[in-house]
């Protein structure tokens, strides 16, 4: 096992009041593709700066990229990319002068600069944005030149907070293919998001609750860890089913999409054609009702559910 | 320290400044603009002061004397009255500034050398153009007794000297004439550079609200590069000003400027430096611009105004603010301003003040530097 | 529409509260500015550094140069034996005058048709300090002329009155700068509180991007313009309130006239001032924008207001000008009800001036105001 | 479709809408109808005319040509008659940050003429629902992103609105925020609400009952979820566990790149990889022979149901 490029041993910060981050102790190997997800006030966006050398530890300590993270803030910062949950680029420069002032910050040489940048705005498919003002851009164009102000200096690890809150389905998917190949070429990153499907696409996935770290693993273990199975019903009236399905024996959930209801249940095998003829019986017509695969989000919120009980 | 670093910070401030066109002309022009409104407001030549007159002499003399006072353009006769009650009612209406009542026994004081009775009234609440009346009066009347007793004297056997018997020979160096426009201008140029101080500490705090202080944060950009970053556009925009407004000074007001422009130049860079480490205070201290900005009037603006000796001389201020005047770059400055234009002294002179403002500029900048760190919370 | 007018001003109030520092240092700032104002023009003009350079060494020279000394304006900085030195210290800045008292001051004197001279070389680079120094050395020199006068014409001193004007200044009897500076001050500041926060009014939100949602919910755009205002008039009357007080206790401000009336009128003004306010807050995208027109209008109504120079003095059609500044009529107003104890009867110009200016801009910036915000 | 009573009348009709801001056409002639009683979906990417639109329905934007109507009345005349009978949450900015929570709902409940009974158990309920209780205090700045939405969600709705307008409620909240947004949602529905909410997020459009999907100012799909999945997902999606997911990816892309295998998409999902393509099933000996090329052994393979963001990335390729 190589060395972690992240290390981190109770670290705790805290607020006037709370108490944000709670003793984490937490290792990133070199190359991982970290998932920081958890409720909102979990601490993810308060562990993110802690790493990013923003914020004064309380207690404990860190070592990020070989350097103590209370004593060397500074000799971090080269090795890091960091990128805030907020809009952070400069709105009156345009996307080659907010790449150049990146650089120049990174004391990234014009020779390397000039090669990168093409890169970098190839990469992120905003070459023909290039004199746009960042203030012109839309949302996805935005986040992904973020990101690429980020880059510029070739950062070993890379910090992102919540970068896709706000973007479309099409730049979110060139967002996570930018990250793919970063992380393909062994790239470090944490990320956090509040949506599960881009948990999924982390090679491991940290939950936070109330400041600590609860569970850490891949993503195909965590969603093993659920206890129940999934059957998505499709009735013609989904209210009235949902107020017979609800009370079943063996029912733990049920949810609302759309005209049809996902309910979540202790044994798929057994209680389908429970409640299928629970259906039947109720008068209650359906078009369809079969087991379906879990998904990280309902993983995710049952977990979560057992935490706060 | 590198210069790459504060060069990146500088050009995107620059950048700032420059795109968005209607901050551009204000940053440029709002000095300049201050400077002629604050002139203007400030040093009006005062012409034309409404007076009343109640003679209750009604002599050839009196009559003659009342001529005398309202010739030219400094008073004007607005009425004759014939009451005290008259009189009251017109300062009360703010019609007239001044009142000269001319005693009975005028012309048979004068002509005996017992005096001029007489009596000037002036409005206290104006006090600018009563007192200017009241001068005004006094000097004509001079002049008055001078011309009227002439054949008295000198059958006494006297001069007409006599009767002025303290020739007071007045000078006046640098400035003849003693043009308040003159030595007010420069000291306001002091006043109005504090412009770009303010603008640094909106600059800093609009970086804290808009989040790109904490993408800064996260780079491995030093404190003080960031500082001075930021302080390099602005030390521009000033020393446009400092070009533009003594300009402005001498072709529209006539202001002369003796000295050397250079000199001039080179403390007024150490001055805007001086000045912007005090914005960077404030912007360093306050989290949104509305806040900075009060702060700026609090700290730059209102002590500029008093306590830099524009018009207030320092000598006499008390021992505690003469203290803090000293702390404002701006008293030096306002030294060195009219010290340039008017007696045109050099550096063998004014280096004091120049070593004062440094020393200050680089403690300002030491003390922002110490608080601003580069952690949120 | 009372509901939704007072549930907008208080949440106006509960900002004000959240940014305790706008309201906390705009009345520190006025407080100090009226201070400042009150100290540095209640105290005539002191401690002037002088040199002298007295040839002479008579009685006679030494008895002007204390002559100069007791009136208060002078420190004598040094007595000096030769000129360079004087020369020197004007370029230098260190002195604000200096008198030379030739070597034949006392013979010139005691001969009875001898013209003693007395040289004075005043620092022009400070005309402020240079003129009272000048102010001085008159009044001491007419002093002692006048006693050679009565001494060598043989006039009877008793009955010798001068011949200069006795003075009488009324409204002011002492005449206290501070009683007629700090009156026009606190006017001037009434305007610049109303203006600065009815500029913060729409320009704050517009930049944090809430007036969006503001716009959408059922207010009418005449409840919007009401239930901003409520704030900025309550903040700036109380303000305005309070600075009284202060310069009453201060610096003996009196209100002579009607303080019923003085109390109206003040909340008259600040009305036509916070329709200004109003124009300026939604023609501007930023906070940053309305700050810096309410400089430029600010300083533009200073000049106009006759406190810093009178307006007679300027050319005709700036004075006709001033006519329509209301900054100008409110000053008058203000001042002639404090000091003067003028009523309506004597007023009644300067408040019809401001009615109708403020009829005609407050017409104008609701129509402006509602227009912008549908 | 549906068995349950609908109201007759429309909540939102919009009729041939567009909007030019110079050259530039923001909304370009769109037409849809939302039914009362209805989740309606506005979807599309950022940039592409949702924000407009809901402005023009609000009123806060006066269309260039065509024309709107909310809960039967037309939004150029009475725009004061449909204010209070509808919320809006916009994309941002619908809180003030230094006001604490508290005083943003009273706030909102004043504005919309609660009185002050109602107010409190509106702001109880609240309070309840955006799981907030215990930070009534707490300055709306200092709330994490998440519970800044839900509380902006809870004041939109404090009034009981016939129709709420939502641009993006839900951007950057926790999953089960959004699960209790949504199960509130369904319960204003049930109770005669419309909502029309404009979303990035797929997986909560699927959660609506009907959708559009706009680009560049024009509706490409209109229909229910499953309509819109039916008619609109040429391609299908396969599920691969290989024993290295990382090189596998690679592997697919070079082959997808030299035309050896015709896919759509290769995506890697921590260690397992999605593959688009139509009719996929067709190249799972391709892609099994091109992995074992690389040393990689293919693992279990499913055909995985598209999810709606699929299915919106294929429209938007288009």
């Amino acid at each position: 096992m190589t060395t972690p490029i992240i290390q981190t041993q109770g670290l705790t910060r805290d607020f006037k009041k709370t108490r944000a981050v709670d003793g984490l102790t937490l290792a990133i190997q070199p190359g991982e593709l970290f998932g920081l997800v958890g409720p909102d006030g979990a601490g993810k966006t308060t562990t993110l700066r802690l790493l990013a050398g923003l914020l004064d530890i309380t207690e404990g300590g860190a070592t990020v990229a070989g350097f103590d993270l209370a004593r060397q803030p500074e000799s971090i910062k080269p090795h890091i990319g960091y990128m805030a949950q907020q809009f952070s680029l400069y709105a009156e420069l345009s996307v080659l002068e907010n790449l150049q002032f990146f650089a120049e910050i990174y004391d990234v040489s014009p020779a390397d600069l000039a090669e990168r940048t093409e890169r970098l705005l190839t990469f992120a498919g905003l070459t023909e944005f290039e004199h746009r003002r960042a203030d012109h851009l839309s949302g996805g164009m935005q986040k992904k030149l973020a990101l690429a102000c980020t880059l510029i200096h070739e950062p070993e690890i890379l910090l992102l907070d919540e970068p896709t809150t706000g973007v479309d389905p099409v730049s979110r998917r060139e967002f996570w293919n930018i990250l793919t190949e970063l992380h393909l070429d062994g790239t470090t990153i944490i990320v956090s998001t509040p949506y599960m499907d881009e948990a999924d696409r982390c090679s491991r996935v940290g939950l936070m609750y109330a400041g600590r770290l609860v569970i850490c693993d891949t993503p195909q273990k965590i969603r093993a860890q659920l206890h129940g199975e999934m059957i998505e019903l499709l009735p013609d009236d989904w209210q009235t089913a949902k107020a017979l399905t609800e009370n079943l024996p063996g029912v733990l959930e049920v949810q609302t999409y759309g005209e049809a209801l996902h309910l979540l249940v202790d044994s798929g095998k057994k209680r389908l054609p429970q409640i299928k003829r629970a259906l039947t019986k109720g008068k209650i017509s359906f078009r369809s009702a079969r087991l379906a695969p879990v998904r990280m989000e309902e993983a995710f919120i049952s977990l979560i559910r057992r935490l706060e009980e | 320290m590198s210069w790459r670093h504060i060069w990146a910070i500088a050009r995107k401030e620059v950048r700032h400044i420059v795109r968005d066109r209607s901050t551009l002309i204000l940053v440029l022009f709002t000095p300049t603009a201050l400077l002629l409104l604050m002139a203007y407001a400030l040093t009006v030549d005062i012409k034309h002061v409404p007076i009343a007159v109640l003679d209750y002499d009604r002599s050839a003399t009196s009559r003659a004397f009342i001529q005398q006072i309202t010739a030219g353009e400094d008073l004007e006769l607005y009425a004759q009255a014939s009451s005290m009650a008259e009189i009251e009612a017109m300062l009360m209406q703010g019609e007239i500034k001044a009142a000269l009542v001319i005693d009975p026994n005028f012309a048979r004081d004068l002509l005996g050398m017992r005096g001029m009775p007489m009596q000037v009234i002036i409005d206290g609440t104006e006090p600018g153009s009563g007192g200017f009346a009241v001068d005004h009066i006094a000097w004509r009347a001079e002049e008055f007794a001078n011309q009227s007793l002439t054949n008295q004297i000198q059958a006494m056997g006297f001069s007409l000297e006599s009767l002025q018997p303290l020739d007071l020979r007045v000078r006046t160096w640098y400035n003849p004439g003693l043009k308040s426009r003159n030595d007010l201008i420069p000291g306001l140029i002091s006043m109005v550079l504090g412009m770009p101080a303010l603008s640094v500490a909106l600059a800093l705090a609009h970086e804290r609200e808009h989040g790109t202080l904490e993408q800064l944060m996260a780079t491995p950009i030093g404190r003080a590069e960031l500082l001075l970053g930021k302080m390099i556009p602005y030390i521009i925009v000033g020393l446009l000003n400092v070009i533009m407004l003594p300009a402005f000074a001498m072709a529209w007001f006539h202001v002369p400027f003796n000295g050397n422009f250079p000199l001039f130049f080179a403390l007024s860079a150490i001055f805007l430096f001086a000045m912007l480490s005090m914005g960077i205070i404030i912007g360093v201290f306050m989290r949104t611009q509305a806040a900075a900005l009060a702060l700026s009037f609090l700290l730059i603006f209102y002590p500029g105004f008093f306590l830099t000796g524009i018009f207030f001389p320092i000598a006499s201020m008390p021992e505690a603010m003469r203290m803090e005047a000293l702390g404002l770059p701006g008293t030096h400055y306002a030294i060195i301003t009219r010290g340039i234009f008017l007696p045109g002294i050099g550096l063998d002179i004014l280096w004091p003040y120049a070593v004062m403002m440094a020393v200050l500029g680089l403690a300002y900048t030491g003390v922002a530097a110490l608080f601003f760190r580069k952690k949120l919370g | 529409m009372i509901r939704r007018i007072i549930a907008l001003a208080k949440k106006e109030f509960i900002h004000l509260r959240n940014d305790w520092w706008l309201p906390v240092f705009m009345l520190v700032g006025g407080v100090m500015e009226l201070m400042l104002v009150g100290w540095a023009t209640s105290r005539p003009i002191t401690n002037l550094p002088l040199m002298v350079l007295d040839h002479d060494k008579s009685a006679a020279s030494r008895s002007i140069v204390i002559a100069l000394e007791n009136t208060g304006t002078f420190r004598l900085a040094e007595q000096v034996e030769d000129m360079q030195t004087i020369e020197d210290a004007l370029a230098r800045g260190q002195i604000n005058a200096a008198v030379i008292i030739p070597p034949d001051f006392a013979e010139q004197m005691n001969s009875p048709t001898g013209q003693p001279v007395l040289a004075v070389i005043l620092n022009g680079a400070e005309s402020i300090p240079a003129t009272a120094a000048l102010r001085a050395i008159e009044g001491v020199t007419r002093d002692v002329g006048e006693q050679i006068v009565i001494r060598r014409l043989g006039l009877d001193p008793d009955q010798f009155s001068g011949f200069t004007p006795r003075l009488r200044v009324w409204f002011n009897e002492a005449l206290s700068e501070a009683l007629y500076t700090t009156p026009a001050e606190l006017g001037l500041m009434l305007e610049f509180t109303t203006l600065l926060f009815a500029a913060l009014a729409f320009s704050r939100e517009r930049e944090l991007g809430t007036l969006e949602q503001l716009l959408v919910m059922p207010f009418s755009s005449m409840e919007i313009i009401i239930g901003k205002s409520i704030p900025v008039i309550i903040v700036s009357f109380v303000d305005f309130l309070l600075m009284l007080g202060m310069v009453h206790v201060a610096f003996d401000v009196p209100v002579r006239g009607s303080m019923a009336l003085l109390l109206v009128l003040a909340f008259g003004y600040l009305l036509v001032e916070l329709s200004k306010g109003l124009v300026m807050s939604v023609v501007s995208r930023t906070q940053h924008q309305a700050f810096l027109l309410v400089m430029l209008f600010g300083m533009a109504d200073f000049m106009f207001t006759g406190y810093a120079a009178p307006v007679e003095g300027m050319p005709q059609f700036l004075q006709y000008f001033a006519n329509l500044v209301p900054a100008h009529h409110w000053l008058t107003i203000f001042r002639g009800i404090l000091l003067k104890g003028a009523g309506l009867d004597v007023l009644w110009p300067h408040v019809l001036a401001l009615a109708l200016l403020g009829l005609v801009i407050g017409t104008f910036s609701l129509r402006f105001v509602r227009k912008a915000l549908d | 479709m549906t068995t349950r009573p609908t109201n007759p009348m429309p909540a939102i009709v919009a009729h041939d809408l567009t909007k030019r801001f110079g050259d530039f056409t923001a909304v370009d002639g769109i037409n849809f109808e939302v039914r009362r009683g209805e989740i309606f979906g506005f979807l599309g990417p950022n940039g592409s005319g949702k924000t407009t639109t809901i402005r023009m329905m609000l009123g806060l934007l006066a269309p260039t040509t065509g024309s709107v109507e909310v809960l039967g009345m037309t939004v150029d005349g009475d725009t004061a008659k449909i204010r209070p009978r509808v919320g809006y949450m916009s994309q941002r900015f619908s809180l003030y940050n230094d006001l604490t929570v508290l005083q943003n709902l009273r706030f909102y409940g004043a504005a919309y003429g609660l009185n002050n009974a109602e107010l409190e158990i509106r702001i109880r309920e609240a309070l309840d629902m955006a799981g907030l209780e215990g930070r009534e205090n707490a300055r709306t700045k200092d709330l994490s992103g998440g519970w800044r939405q839900r509380l902006a969600l809870s004041a939109a709705i404090l009034h009981r609105p016939e129709t709420i307008f939502l641009d993006e409620p839900t951007a950057g909240v926790d999953p089960i925020s959004r699960r209790a947004f949504w199960d509130l949602l369904y319960k204003l529905v049930a109770e005669g609400v419309t909502v029309f909410v404009t979303t990035h997020y797929m997986d909560e459009a699927e959660h609506c009952h009907r959708l559009a999907f706009i680009q560049r100012g024009r509706i490409i799909a209109y229909g229910s979820p499953a309509e819109i999945k039916e008619r609109m997902m040429r391609g299908q999606v396969l599920e691969l566990a290989p024993s290295n997911a990382a090189k596998a990816v690679k592997t697919l892309r070079a082959a997808q790149q030299a035309g050896r295998i015709p896919l759509e998409e290769i995506e890697l999902y921590g260690s397992l990889v999605h593959v688009v393509a139509p009719q996929v099933k067709k190249h799972q000996r391709a892609i099994r022979a091109e992995l074992q090329k690389a040393g990689i052994h293919a693992g279990q393979m499913s055909l995985i149901e598209p999810s709606l963001e699929d299915v919106f990335i294929a429209c938007m390729k288009h």
